[in-house]
């Protein structure tokens, strides 16, 4: 008996904006769970604080919003806590590169099996349209006084930088592809980050979905803003994780590839490597790791009495 | 006659005094007597002065004291530091080497070891060079104590060889023969006009000897603690340390890169129904603010270990202070229940890193427990606490049936639902039926954002119902903690590391001064327990408010809970622990000239 | 008869009501009376249900009421939430397209709105299209209004041609249109049972119509403040955009990545010299805790505001509530000094944003100062706060001579030196013979760490003393402030916002129930006026504490504070501000049958 | 009168262990003010806390020893408050690196005119020597009760993509090249990042003043392990920062350097580029920062009556 799409859905109202590029970014979100059929209950999305950090009251699975700036340390805790449940975390680019940033640079260092889904729209939401971290300088959108004075970030090298061990972008009107993206990031074994280009219309006017659906001038002609890495033979995959050569060349490929100047704006799968996740490298300190999770561990028999013994440490404490 | 030693051993920080002096009050523990052991050190790694003193008695013993009676020294600042606090019939140990001219003026028991002698010795019988062997002093100084105190040489040995295990264990030959040399040099050195004496006692029972971040990290495995997220901060690291050395308990230790993120994943556990905890200290612990919010918000039972050192901002962080507890009951915008728990000495540290853990699960909302530097890095022998009764209670869950109940309904559970006592059943995800959601925002029952008033009216009310339910369930004892006689001239009323200071300073104004004294510790600080208080209070002749700060942040409280204000006060804020003797003085100053406030200043 | 008016007008948010109100708030001020406008919006960017309240009368007004005398409506859901706050004589403008049968069961007077015809009758005339000029009902609803009321449409006219300047100004004409097709419809179709009529007045004096956040902003710029670094947080991220954009006042506004530097950005400021600034609310005020410490810690002025809104966590993010007391006054590790003003009207606000910098120097420690969410997004009409009387106070800064001084001995300067009343000189680091050090840590005069004892004693104790030497300067006025008879049946104690209500519900009692009522409103938190405070509340016969959050935060301070544990309180938690008649009726109920605790409900 | 070394020495209590690296970035700075004859009153030294961020204290110039993990966002309100002083943050890798390191990326975004010196030990000083951000995976210094298990960042990557505009690498023990370091950051006009490996021989035992001396066996056989990239010819500096695919190439480049798995260790300049600062940056929209700055703003006359006239803004209020 297959999931399907509505099972997955919450009706819980939905206040975003007409037009807004979240729907499609649920959706896909949506979809990608009936594509993976993962029982809902064996789902928790987590979020920060933002528009797009409502989403997890639209799924119906586990939800769990939480601070702004701070859904990836939450999520980590709990899927240290319970690493059998698949575990998502999403939000907004304020949310997840500005004052959240701190926990991307340092998530990237723990590798663990969490699917982390930034919507960029260059701007916060919920606080009347400031720039965000990814807005260029020197812009000005219909929500800013003045234009942008801060240099825009870019997201898939701080990824990189940070260690994630996959990185991609979508982009939110392209479900099609969008699904697929998240499909993969849910099934790479490892942290993966993917950046989604999300247009919103309230307060964003310049990178609008008219903008991002235009055809652009290349020297091969008109073509969609939109460029699909993988219809340029690029492959982000790192073949042999043993190899530190083939890793410094792939981290440089990807490097160079989302920091290029171009007037298309590339989405696909950028890096991705397999490297051990924080809970194989825990369960290599904590025996019982390897036979149980946290979650699983018991804490006491029917009477209560407490099942972890301190005996041995409590005898070396003996006088 | 009552066996009393105060033993004090100092030097500079990474010489050793640490575990010279843990040597010397295992051997102690070890003789049957009874150790309290303080270590006071500076924010630094290497170099600056610290120091080590060792209480022995053949009874209990809770606090550190003024006086010293045997003055272990290899160096000349320890020597000039701590001189003035021996008593009138106290030895010094000393480095002849070292001393000058008039260091020794009003020693009245001056006992040479000749450290360098000794050394030169060992350096001999096992070829090694003299340099590399200067840390050994510290060996030299607890096994010449030893000759001094007349203590049997079999039960030093016996520690050392303990001390030495494992890739250390060629040390041990090396260093019992060192300790022989001055053990024996100073037997026969022994100056005739030294009194003290230990005796080894039998018979004290099963005991431990133990600091507070051991107790309490012993406490928090046997409750089935299984993520402990932490940034490290002195001295709570101390704690994660000794978890992370203990990988057989299966506590998931995980440093994290700040402390809203160790915050942050620990309420993330604890969402998850996995017993779930982080330990900070001040600046740490602020910085916690907004999330342990969330968790009061969100119903997450989450504990979290504050230990308090000097304050404000980066203060003395080494230094004892109880200056947090404005923060932990008071702390984070608007109005959320939480729990808050002081233990007061070893024993109730080792219990609460055990109880915290069933409060949180029982009313589902973040426990802080306020412990402080002056016990985490205090040893001290206490009887093996009897776990056998204790229990573990995971509060109210949901059941199979509610479950299986809301299959058909989109799979959703009623995880907030509005309940008189104020606690709603919860679910751990991964259950099939249990969907719920979590936001920082109002919600309604499934956990969903509303902002619709009525809502908002018996929601917040439900979440801050739990603290009345807590008052009623939590046993008295378990909220207010009351020593000695029923009516007494004086009533202590404290929080927290000075009960054990005040115990004793009760016992020495009775016998030695005539005053009766009664002693009344809170442990449960939020909800606060004001009948209990405000009955003791009433009933009490003349009460002395006792804490570690300047502000008088408890008797503040305490005014606040109940409209008492405490008459008198007895406070410090220089970063040392009271001593007993110096809240003998303060107590005798108030109930002999009725001082409102008496400032205690003791310390090196 | 004396004027008074209650108009509500409701809508999706987005769709323009804000600018509806606004509009017609300030006709009626253009008029010379009086208006008292209140927000109220979800935390959401379009489509939710948002309304705003206008009063209107020929004396001040202070605060928000129930009943509503006109309810403009052009969208269904408007209707159905609010006409049950009709009153008996109220009207209804609503839209004949929109409404189905019963709708308006209970109205006495219905005004029909035809919005489709009017807009066609534009769409014609300036030859647009239908589906663009929706959000023109604004305008119409307006002037409807106009219409009824039987106001002059030339004073309309001129505001809405002052609302559409620069870009927009070719806007004016269609907008004028409109409107004068909705105002003479009106007027035509006025139903006799209205009774209502608003008369220009003269002479009302110079006067602004500002809300909250204009009114901190007007202030802090007039102080001088230079730096103003933020994260936008709802409603302080309101202040920072219009500091923004008032480029001309030099205030260097920055957006930070989060509060916690955004606080450091202020006191990084604040060191050098520069008044600096930080606005926020709840969960960002949490996040600055750490940091508030170390500028208490350093001696370092700083002015943080701090924009209350329902909490904790997220909570109702764009609800009232004062919910942030205790952690202003308590929040923080450790003790350090700070000063906690909370003003209580629209004026203060204005006086408060200048008068917080001063304080900040004069006292070289955080000043912090609790709105909220009410009074930030409220618009009213005052007189013109008389500026020209108001004074810059920059506190004790080194003399020449102190630095000249100092240029020999390697140019540092005893920036922390132990004084009387716990304020010592500071430079401005760039001047010569000033160099200084901060630390977080405990530190001497010249701000170098030291943990020795006795400078510990010293250095804490002098930091705390300022808190004095504040309680003794600060002019009693500013302490507190008191309103009513000197002996009154009731006396209500408050603190922020709830004073507007409090002295329009007082005017009631005694005009309408026979009962007398002063008021005590606590402007300076912390320190607190103990003593005035004690002085007033025993003098009271009856004592009402009025506050908007559910654990009653002022009330334990005033009991902490002085030991009064208050008999009666008044208590709101659902979002929504208080209203005149609620707290008259609570009263009543306190009054009448001694209550203990009244809580109000009152919302939509 | 020239400022010598002397003057710009505090003898106030240093209590770091012998032989710690810190003291050759001590003395470097030192060096670095003489060389650049700044006077002391003129200069602020921030910093966050760690045994590294006590430096100020050694130094007599102004001095500001704030919080954990925040001296950047301190050091960059006193710079926009007074940008007439030279303002430099030091501090440990854990404090900028771990818990700051949401202040690093972000202030890469504004390019305030700071130099910002890493003091790079792999471990926390004062905690007792817990991983910092920059040690391996796997690697077990002498404090740690297990191996690191959580991967390291590479700073020079992380400040690239942040935005700074200065980027460089020394070494603690040469005293001689990073003097010549410190100096080039603080005369760059914008924010320079300056990482400095730094022994730590109380709890790093693997990173050790000896191994940084070794010689290491390269394909032109032993060289010392610390090479300076200016000897490899080696040029990071963006010549043309209006030309965007120079600033790309020059980016790619300094990545793949700082990138390249290799047995020695490169210091030197590794980026540079010259771009308006966030003071040039607030003057645009500011007018009167063209001609004073906020320090020298006048805020009250001599008789206290505020200088900063309102008249305008309440003029639009008025009704
Ligand atoms: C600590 C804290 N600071 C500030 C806020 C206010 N706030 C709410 S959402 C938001 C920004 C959201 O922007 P983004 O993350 O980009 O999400 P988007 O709305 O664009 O989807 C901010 C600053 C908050 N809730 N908490
Ligand atoms: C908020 C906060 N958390 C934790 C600490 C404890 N702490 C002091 S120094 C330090 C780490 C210092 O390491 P690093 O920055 O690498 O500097 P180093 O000592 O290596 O020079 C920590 C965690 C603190 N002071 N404040
Ligand atoms: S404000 Fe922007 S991001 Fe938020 S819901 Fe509306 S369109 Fe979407
Ligand atoms: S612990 Fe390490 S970094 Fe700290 S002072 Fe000692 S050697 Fe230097
Ligand atoms: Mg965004
Ligand atoms: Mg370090």
């Amino acid at each position: 008996m297959a999931f399907k799409i509505g099972e997955y859905r919450n009706d819980s109202h939905n206040d975003w904006c007409v037009g807004c590029g979240d729907f499609g970014i649920l959706s896909s979100i949506h979809k990608a769970l009936v594509v993976l059929q993962i029982p809902r209950h064996r789902v928790i999305v987590f979020s920060g604080v933002g528009c797009s950090s409502k989403t997890p009251h639209f799924i119906q699975t586990y939800g769990v919003h939480t601070l702004h700036g701070r859904s990836v340390p939450f999520a980590s805790g709990a899927k240290i806590a319970n690493p059998d449940l698949e575990v998502l975390a999403v939000g907004g680019d304020g949310d997840g590169y500005g004052i959240g940033v701190g926990h991307l640079v340092n998530a990237g260092r723990r590798n663990l099996s969490i699917t982390y889904i930034v919507f960029n729209n260059g701007v916060y939401g919920p606080t009347k349209g400031q720039a965000s971290p990814t807005l260029a300088r020197g812009t000005q959108t219909k929500s800013l006084p003045q234009a942008n004075i801060n240099d825009a970030i870019n997201p898939l090298a701080l990824a990189l930088t940070a260690g994630f061990t996959w990185i991609g972008r979508g982009y939110s009107f392209d479900v099609k592809g969008l699904t697929d993206l998240i499909v993969a990031a849910i099934r790479h074994k490892g942290t993966s980050l993917l950046d989604v280009i999300q247009p919103c219309p309230t307060y964003n006017d310049i990178h609008t979905k008219e903008f991002w659906g235009e055809k652009v001038e290349t020297e091969s002609g008109p073509l969609p803003r939109i460029l699909r890495l993988d219809e340029e033979s690029y492959d982000g995959k790192v073949a042999d994780p043993a190899d530190p050569e083939e890793v410094a060349r792939k981290q440089v490929q990807a490097f160079e590839r989302c920091n290029r100047i171009e007037a298309r704006m590339p989405v696909g799968v950028f890096y991705e490597i397999a490297l051990p996740t924080f809970m194989e490298r825990l369960a290599e300190r904590i025996p019982s790791l390897k036979f149980s999770t946290p979650a699983q561990a018991p804490v006491a028999d029917g009477q209560g009495r407490p099942t972890t013994s301190i005996e041995t440490i409590l005898a070396g404490f003996r006088v | 006659m009552q066996q009393h030693l105060s033993w004090l051993i100092g030097g500079p920080q990474g010489s050793g005094v640490d575990s010279a002096a843990t040597l010397f009050a295992r051997v102690c523990g070890a003789s049957g007597l009874w150790v309290f052991g303080q270590r006071e050190y500076h924010s630094n790694i290497k170099g600056d002065h610290s120091y080590y003193q060792v209480r022995v008695a053949d009874t209990p013993l809770r606090g550190p004291v003024g006086p010293i009676d045997v003055l272990a020294t290899f160096e000349r600042r320890t020597l000039l530091l701590h001189k003035e606090y021996l008593t009138s019939s106290g030895a010094v140990l000393f480095d002849p080497v070292l001393v000058k001219a008039g260091d020794l003026d009003g020693v009245k028991v001056a006992v040479e070891v000749p450290y360098a002698e000794f050394i030169e010795k060992v350096a001999a019988e096992f070829q090694k060079q003299v340099v590399r062997l200067q840390i050994i002093k510290n060996v030299l100084s607890v096994a010449a104590t030893f000759g001094l105190l007349g203590l049997e040489f079999k039960i030093l040995q016996e520690e050392i060889e303990k001390l030495f295990v494992g890739r250390r264990a060629k040390l041990a030959p090396m260093n019992v023969f060192a300790a022989r040399t001055a053990y024996e040099s100073t037997v026969e050195r022994k100056p005739r006009e030294f009194r003290f004496q230990l005796e080894p006692i039998a018979g004290a029972g099963e005991r431990i000897f133990v600091n507070g971040v051991q107790a309490i990290g012993m406490g928090k495995i046997l409750a089935g603690c299984k993520l402990q997220s932490y940034y490290p901060i002195t001295p709570a690291a101390d704690e994660c340390d000794f978890l992370e050395s203990h990988p057989e308990s299966g506590v998931a230790v995980v440093q994290c890169e700040d402390e809203i993120a160790a915050m942050a994943m620990a309420i993330g556990g604890g969402v998850m129904g996995v017993r779930s905890s982080t330990s900070t200290s001040g600046p740490g612990f602020d910085l916690k603010t907004e999330a342990i919010g969330w968790a009061g918000m969100n119903e997450v039972p989450v504990v979290v270990f504050n230990y308090q050192r000097g304050g404000p901002a980066t203060g003395l962080p080494t230094r004892h202070e109880q200056g947090d507890l404005s923060q932990a009951i008071h702390g984070g915008h608007g109005d959320f229940p939480r729990i808050v728990i002081a233990p007061a000495d070893m024993e109730e540290y080792f219990v609460d890193g055990f109880q915290s853990f069933n409060l949180a699960d029982r009313y589902q909302t973040p426990v802080i427990v306020l412990v402080d530097k002056a016990l985490a890095n205090s040893t001290v022998t206490i009887p093996r606490p009897e776990t056998g009764k204790w229990r573990v209670d995971r509060g109210a869950l949901a059941s199979p049936e509610d479950l299986q109940g809301n299959r058909e309904n989109g799979g959703q559970f009623r995880r907030f639902r509005i309940t008189d006592d104020g606690i709603s059943p919860r679910p751990f995800p991964g259950a099939e039926g249990g969907i719920f959601w979590c936001t920082g925002d109002e919600h309604d029952e499934f956990g969903h954002i509303t902002e619709d008033p009525g809502n908002r009216d018996r929601m917040h009310a439900k979440r801050m119902r739990k603290e009345e339910t807590a008052l009623k369930e939590i046993p008295a004892r378990d909220q207010v903690r009351f020593f000695g006689p029923e009516s007494a001239d004086l009533t202590f009323l404290t929080w927290g590391s000075p009960k054990g200071v005040l115990l004793e300073a009760s016992e020495l104004l009775r016998s030695e001064h005539g005053i009766s004294a009664n002693l009344l510790v809170v442990h449960l600080l939020r909800p606060f327990p004001s009948g209990l208080v405000t009955a003791r209070l009433q009933a009490a002749r003349r009460t002395i408010c006792v804490e570690m700060n300047i502000s008088g942040q408890f008797e503040n409280l305490v005014r606040q809970c109940t409209g008492i204000s405490i008459p008198h006060n007895i406070r410090k804020w220089n970063g040392r622990p009271m001593t007993v003797e110096e809240v003998v003085a303060a107590a005798r100053a108030i109930q002999d000239h009725s001082q409102k406030r008496v400032v205690l200043h003791h310390g090196v």
